[in-house]
């Protein structure tokens, strides 16, 4: 990765002073510090893919296995609970721990095929639009906008509404409703590529549009459609939560961290642990996407280096 | 320096070190650079792009790129008054009213929701304290030393209605607005065509010695210093490694770069010989080569370039850094 | 400029038609409301007849045409359920669901331009850090779930607010905090990088270098060149709220559209799906076209043209 | 000294009767899981319709708190034919307007829901019903079509009595917007999904209500409608999950009252298709797979009661002698076995998700139970609304999950739907079925009605095209301050003797 240092060091060395401040030691150590956060976010991220990979191997129990007669047992280390069941059982006396586990399964199912979905869709949309310009862009312009206005969780209540809510299905509505940003941010890109001296060359020595979008426009705008990416899988895992609030979410007995904290939020006042360890799921996966996001972002576009 | 000449220094810069602190590691920008600039000289400093000369250009208004950018060490003293020890208000009072900037790209430096007008008052305002009132007549006064056509409709116009000659002039009068005693000048007509340069490149000489200013020309245009400059600074990788007055530079080139440089030159007159160009590009800022930082790009470099060469004096105005200035 | 305005607005009015089309089609793909229309004493041939009384029985391209004519004269339509003018009962809602959005959006914008903008100004500084990092967790916390927490909190536990209902400042506070909490999480990193891409911009470098000092060139030159963008960023969410706050509204009873909504599609009540949902959409189509217009009217760049 | 002891007594006197008729004093919240739906009864479609209905407005027939039918504007009833009834009316029953209750109200308000220009939504209740006729301001007589033996409980179902002229006058669409009746409260204002205030109408034929003013609000979160209790903000909340029973009992300021319920829980089987679900041994076998004992225990914290067939005993025609099926999971087996599945079966599990109290987690534990008898279960959950479409459209495969109100509270309200091949709800039936139920239904003398429902029961019981799960107990949240408060069994809440 030396290059992008370079463009860095242009920019510094370019016209671009800014006021320095004095030095200071604490500085420095808040830069390893927030160096360190992408590890974090690494760290967050191989953990959820290991529960979801391994979860039959790492769940102590099975989390659909019904035990009515141990239902809402405390966690461990709370009087009531057992070490059987280390985060406690939910209502129907299934172990949490091991819902969480499998749990994970489904956010990364829906976080990651949510993105690849609406991102492939929205890339493409966005690389036409942008390389043909004109007639088609407006087009493609119009419906973005059309979608962009539309209240999307109600747009989703309705399709799902309509097609059943299950795991498939909730992947769906992902894919429609959430292509919008990378449409628009891709769109973007493609166009100023498109001015680009050799896309024109490209063009001028008779290369076919396809071949060109292909090979010369996609990957340069791959990298914005990744950061995006990342950034959104939080919100797939969150919009999966919502769904489940209106008893829309993943088909049970399927373990879902949206449906165990929809499910167990009742229940908040006597039995905390129902919801509020899938609610923690959730937040750390989300912050952990987000954090890694805004990492890629600054590794994939070096202008946003010292912007950290 | 002992050889001050009949001139007192304006200015003078000792062992100025600046690194950045990016994620990947310290770019040493400045190695410890020390040199003097003179009352009413124009003094040159020159050096291909990422050789750290625009951040020294910065570094002399204590200005360096933030987070990462930082001084290590060194002063740099105008007027007797080392400026990165003064307290960052003094320094702005200074910024802009008795050292000017212009520079490299006019288009993005002025303000696009602004008036020219303002722009070329605002650092006025800020340095004398005028009644606002009598600001406009002083804009126009310095657009018309900038000769900027029917000045008094155009103060009220916006950057995108300029041609970008125009608004390097706009640039300088705004340098200008304050009658600086030095003048900083970063790559001033890179970013122009080449007509437009020769105009400004005339404006500025004129106005060099109309108001008799010291000015610091930062380029990688070697042509422009021979054209304006009275002294020129060679610099590579963070380091000077030659400097004199133009007539020695240009006439008898110590330091293998520098000769590197002057060989890559265009001679009109003696028709087309093909040009020599520097084997080799400039090293990872990351990793200077230890020694000599052009020895790995040196025809002439031995053993003895594992260490950094000391500054020597060629002759009574003329220094270099090299181990072999003598033999070559 | 004039030119460029008219162009923006034939083009929302393009999108509105669009969103006009889509509900249609939307809330038809929610299949039949008859079933959930009539008690289960109800023998065919009054489902029949409800059918035919809802003009379901039509083939869909006439009920399109008959819908849009309609819409176009700012007609829905009866609501199925509740047997009045689908108009009527999202009026009635429109001053709750305005109030809850505004008021939210009031919040998350002292918390969150304060916040995007230091934090830009100190970028990489431990400020910055925190305060991105609270940023994100806003972000990572599903709508209902602090919601609850809220209730819970603020109502239960501590019993400074209601815990729910239609009212005055008191009940306003906690919906709106649960909506702001996501939105002032966004709108933070929106504003920062929008605040760090000008401070990355050569002119105020320049200002700098021209000793304008720091403050000056901070309000001067940094704020009012990205206001647009936050402004922006401000009005798109606000646009959102208005329709977007199904779940807060649900959680909260707030009689608020989203919740007229949700409960439209619930029966399968075309005629409110569709005002409901053409009219949040238009809101935030006129929101942003208004944006637009202040953006050519405050950059020379476009309003000189 | 006498005239001491005079003074005492009287002082004694107007005490007691300020404690006997004592001022409507308080305000009094009710926070209801949904929300009032329309205030013209020909819009009413839910409880909280009738809910409203009932303090603003009367009817000629009340139900009690224990589901008896008792006179209310209507005193008595004598039938003159099986299709002539013949009804006084109470006197001197004055609307909020001042105007006199008479027989044309009565004869109007039962038009008007009759009349399909009304399009009421609960006109098939009242489809029986031919005509009405005025005999003279106190008296009415209903000619039905046929005799209707459930004439008086359609009379008391939801038949608000309207001020005729009052009505006219203003049309619908005003009336309804400040509607006028006779009922123990007097309608102040309604706002859609926020609140509706009713104040007290001192004036009141019963006698005034104990209190001022009452509140109304549709709270759908339970935990909001939990919190408005806990906070006081709310005296009384309808439908808590029996999961928070337990933690409600001990709340310092608020009660649970419960009560076994009119709504009857069921899973349908859909016999419609050929399949083994045709196998009247499967549908035993899948009845004795259930554990409704568990359920009820552990997921419904004793929150119900197990069911022979879909009757409570609140309905008319309940057969107490009929138990329910037990749990026996061999038996089970051993019937699939004989059905020609001893290697298991796969059935598609229907299931509405929010609908019903914990449906989703019932449906998910007898999905449990049924695969341990072999039974493997494709669980799927949908929308209301959606179920709704293909429970109606018989489009429904399988097995579902519903739950059926009170109704008419009677033997008819839940037979006929499902056992009666006409009805959208049905997906079993047989010819003999079907005939016993007309009968029935157009039977005067109970005692005979009763013989054939019970025969009905028998036959379903045994043919078991359900699978009956239990009656479902409500859970209500009053607060300590509340006094008076009949928690009632069809799920109504009427408040006129409530005080706080």
């Amino acid at each position: 990765m030396v290059k992008p240092s370079v463009d860095v060091f242009v920019k510094a060395d370019g016209e671009s002073p800014i006021e320095g401040a004095p030095f200071s030691e604490r500085k420095l150590k808040f830069k390893k510090l927030f160096r360190r956060i992408p590890k974090a976010a690494a760290f967050i991220i191989i953990l959820l893919l290991i529960c979801a990979i391994f979860s039959p191997w790492i769940a102590p129990h099975d989390p659909i296995e019904q035990n009515l007669a141990d239902a809402l047992k405390p966690p461990f280390w709370q009087k009531g609970g057992m070490t059987k069941y280390l985060l406690g059982t939910d209502n129907l006396g299934r172990d949490i721990l091991s819902r969480i586990i499998y749990g994970a399964r489904v956010s990364v199912i829906v976080g990651f095929a949510g993105v690849l979905f609406s991102g492939i869709f929205g890339t493409f949309l966005g690389v036409v639009a942008g390389y043909f310009g004109g007639k088609i862009d407006s087009v493609i312009m119009r419906l973005t906008d059309i979608m962009l206005s539309l209240p999307y969780i109600l747009i989703a209540i309705a399709i799902i509404g309509a097609i059943g809510p299950s795991l498939t299905n909730i992947i769906i509505v992902l894919g429609i409703t959430q292509w919008v940003s990378y449409t628009r941010i891709i769109r973007f890109e493609a166009m100023s590529l498109s001015k680009s001296e050799f896309i024109e060359m490209a063009v001028i020595s008779g290369t076919r549009w396809w071949r060109i979008l292909l090979v010369h426009i996609l990957p340069n705008v791959l990298n914005s459609a990744v950061v995006l990416g990342t950034l959104d899988v939080g919100k797939m895992i969150i919009f999966e939560a919502a769904l489940s609030f209106l008893g829309l979410g993943v088909k049970p007995p399927t373990a879902s961290w949206g449906g165990m904290l929809a499910d167990g939020r009742v229940y908040l006042t006597f039995a905390w642990w129902l919801a509020t360890f899938p609610g923690i799921a959730i937040s750390i996966t989300v912050l952990g996407g987000n954090l890694l996001g805004d990492w890629l972002r600054d590794e994939l576009d070096p202008r946003h280096q010292l912007k950290a | 320096m002992k050889n001050s000449k009949f001139e007192e220094n304006i200015l003078e810069v000792k062992d100025l070190q600046i690194h950045f602190f990016t994620d990947r590691g310290v770019i040493r920008a400045v190695e410890g650079v020390d040199f003097s600039v003179r009352k009413q000289e124009v003094w040159g400093l020159v050096g291909e792009s990422a050789s750290g000369k625009s951040v020294i250009g910065q570094a002399l208004i204590g200005v360096v790129a933030k987070p990462a950018g930082r001084i290590v060490s060194g002063e740099v003293f105008f007027k007797g008054e080392d400026i990165l020890k003064m307290d960052p208000r003094e320094v702005e009072k200074i910024r802009g009213n008795q050292i000017a900037f212009i520079p490299q790209d006019p288009t993005t430096a002025l303000n696009p929701l602004l008036r020219i007008g303002f722009q070329i008052g605002e650092a006025f305002k800020y340095h004398r304290s005028l009644r606002t009132s009598s600001i406009p007549e002083e804009i126009v006064k310095v657009m018309k030393v900038v000769n900027i056509p029917s000045p008094e409709q155009r103060v009220n116009d916006y950057p995108h209605q300029l041609s970008g000659g125009l608004k390097q002039r706009v640039i300088i009068a705004t340098a200008l607005s304050c009658q600086p005693d030095l003048l900083i000048a970063d790559e001033p007509t890179s970013a122009l065509d080449v007509t437009i340069q020769i105009q400004i490149i005339k404006l500025i000489r004129e106005i060099q010695d109309r108001f008799q200013m010291t000015m610091i020309l930062i380029t990688h245009n070697l042509g422009l210093v021979a054209k304006m400059c009275h002294r020129v600074a060679v610099l590579y990788c963070g380091r000077i490694v030659e400097e004199a007055s133009v007539k020695e530079l240009f006439g008898d080139p110590k330091h293998p770069y520098t000769r590197g440089l002057l060989a890559s030159l265009p001679k009109g007159e003696k028709g087309d010989v093909e040009l020599y160009t520097i084997p080799g590009q400039l090293p990872n800022p990351l990793y200077h080569p230890p020694g000599c930082s052009f020895s790995p790009r040196c025809p002439h470099a031995f053993e003895k370039c594992q260490e950094i060469p000391p500054m020597e004096w060629s002759s009574e105005d003329h220094r270099v850094r090299c181990w072999r200035w003598k033999e070559i | 400029m004039g030119a460029y305005i008219i162009r923006r607005i034939l083009q929302s009015l393009i999108v509105i038609l669009g969103v006009i089309i889509i509900t249609f089609l939307i809330s038809r793909v929610l299949g039949d409301p008859v079933a959930l229309l009539l008690p289960p004493e109800a023998t065919p041939e009054q489902r029949a007849y409800l059918t035919k009384d809802l003009g379901l029985d039509r083939p869909l391209y006439i009920q399109l045409v008959v819908y849009v004519s309609k819409v176009l004269k700012g007609d829905f339509g009866q609501s199925f359920r509740h047997q009045e003018p689908a108009m009527k009962l999202l009026l009635d809602r429109i001053p709750a669901s305005l109030y809850l959005s505004l008021i939210a959006t009031l919040i998350s914008v002292c918390i969150a331009l304060p916040l995007g903008i230091i934090s830009a100004i100190k970028r990489g500084t431990i400020f910055d850090r925190i305060g991105m990092t609270l940023a994100l967790l806003g972000q990572s916390i599903p709508a209902f779930w602090a919601g609850i927490m809220l209730i819970l909190l603020f109502a239960v536990q501590l019993g400074w607010f209601p815990p729910s209902g239609y009212g005055g400042p008191k009940h306003v506070i906690l919906p709106a905090v649960t909506l702001a909490l996501f939105f002032s999480a966004a709108t933070a990193r929106l504003t920062r990088s929008s605040v760090l891409d000008v401070l990355d911009m050569d002119y105020v470098r320049y200002a700098r270098l021209k000793g304008v000092p720091e403050f000056v060139v901070i309000i001067r030159h940094v704020l009012r060149n990205s206001f647009i963008t936050i402004l922006n960023i401000v009005a798109l969410q606000l646009g959102l709220l208005l329709g977007g706050a199904v779940i807060t509204e649900f959680i909260f009873s707030w009689p608020g559209i989203g919740r007229l909504s949700l409960d439209a599609i619930y029966n399968r009540d075309y005629p409110v799906i569709q005002a409901t949902v053409v009219v949040a959409a238009s809101f935030f189509v006129v929101i942003n076209l208004l944006v637009d217009i202040i953006y050519s009217a405050t950059d020379p760049r476009v309003s000189r043209k | 000294m006498k005239k001491g002891v005079f003074i005492v007594l009287t002082l004694v006197m107007v005490f007691w009767v300020g404690i006997c008729f004592g001022q409507p004093k308080g305000e009094l919240v009710v926070c209801q899981g949904a929300e009032v739906n329309a205030l013209d009864p020909a819009k009413h479609n839910s409880i909280p319709d009738t809910n409203f209905g009932l303090h603003v407005f009367d009817m000629l027939y009340l139900r009690d708190s224990q589901g008896v039918l008792r006179p209310h504007l209507a005193t008595s009833h004598k039938i003159i034919n099986d299709t002539t009834w013949e009804f006084k009316l109470r006197s001197g029953v004055k609307f909020h307007n001042g105007a006199v209750m008479t027989a044309k109200d009565v004869k109007f308000s039962i038009d008007r829901m009759i009349d399909p220009q009304t399009k009421a939504f609960f006109a098939p209740f009242y489809a029986t019903i031919g005509e009405v006729k005025v005999v003279d301001d106190s008296t009415i007589q209903i000619i039905t079509k046929g005799p209707d033996p459930l004439l008086l409980k359609r009379l008391g179902m939801d038949l608000l009595i309207l001020p005729s002229d009052l009505f006219k006058e203003k049309g619908a669409e005003t009336f309804f917007q400040h509607p006028i009746g006779s009922g123990p409260f007097k309608f102040v204002s309604w706002t859609r999904n926020d609140r509706m205030i009713l104040d007290a109408n001192e004036a009141y034929w019963g006698g005034p209500p104990k209190v001022k003013r009452l509140i109304i609000r549709p709270v759908p979160e339970v935990a909001a409608r939990l919190a408005e209790l806990q906070t006081g903000n709310a005296d009384i909340i309808t439908n808590i999950p029996p999961f928070l029973v337990p933690q409600m009992k001990d709340s310092p300021n608020a009660t649970v009252q419960s009560i076994p319920g009119g709504r009857v829980m069921f899973l349908y089987i859909n016999c419609l298709v050929e399949g083994p679900l045709k196998d009247k041994r499967v549908r035993q076998a899948l009845n004795y797979a259930v554990d409704r004992k568990a359920i009820i225990d552990n997921i419904l914290k004793g929150g119900g009661v197990p069911m022979a067939v879909n009757l409570t005993p609140l309905h008319f025609g309940y057969d107490p002698s009929l138990k329910p099926y037990p749990y026996d999971p061999a038996k089970a087996k051993k019937l699939l076995a004989e059905a020609g599945h001893a290697s298991g079966l796969k059935l598609v599990f229907n299931t509405p998700s929010g609908r019903y109290i914990l449906d989703k987690e019932v449906s998910q534990a007898i999905a449990g139970m049924f695969n341990a008898v072999g039974i493997q279960t494709d669980m799927r959950v949908h929308e209301w609304g959606t179920y709704t479409q293909m429970l109606t459209g018989k489009k429904l495969t399988d097995l579902g999950f519903i739950g059926w109100s009170l109704a008419l509270a009677d033997a008819d309200g839940t037979f006929s739907p499902y056992f009666i091949p006409e009805s959208v709800f049905s997906y079993f039936s047989t010819p003999e079925l079907k005939e016993k139920i007309m009968k029935a239904r157009a039977i005067l003398d109970e005692k005979k009605r009763f013989e054939i429902y019970k025969e009905i029961q028998r036959e379903i019981y045994e043919e078991a095209p359900l699978i009956y799960l239990y009656q479902q107990i409500d859970h209500y949240g009053v607060s300590k301050k509340v006094k008076g408060f009949q928690v009632r069994g069809d799920e109504w809440i009427f408040l006129h003797q409530v005080s706080k």
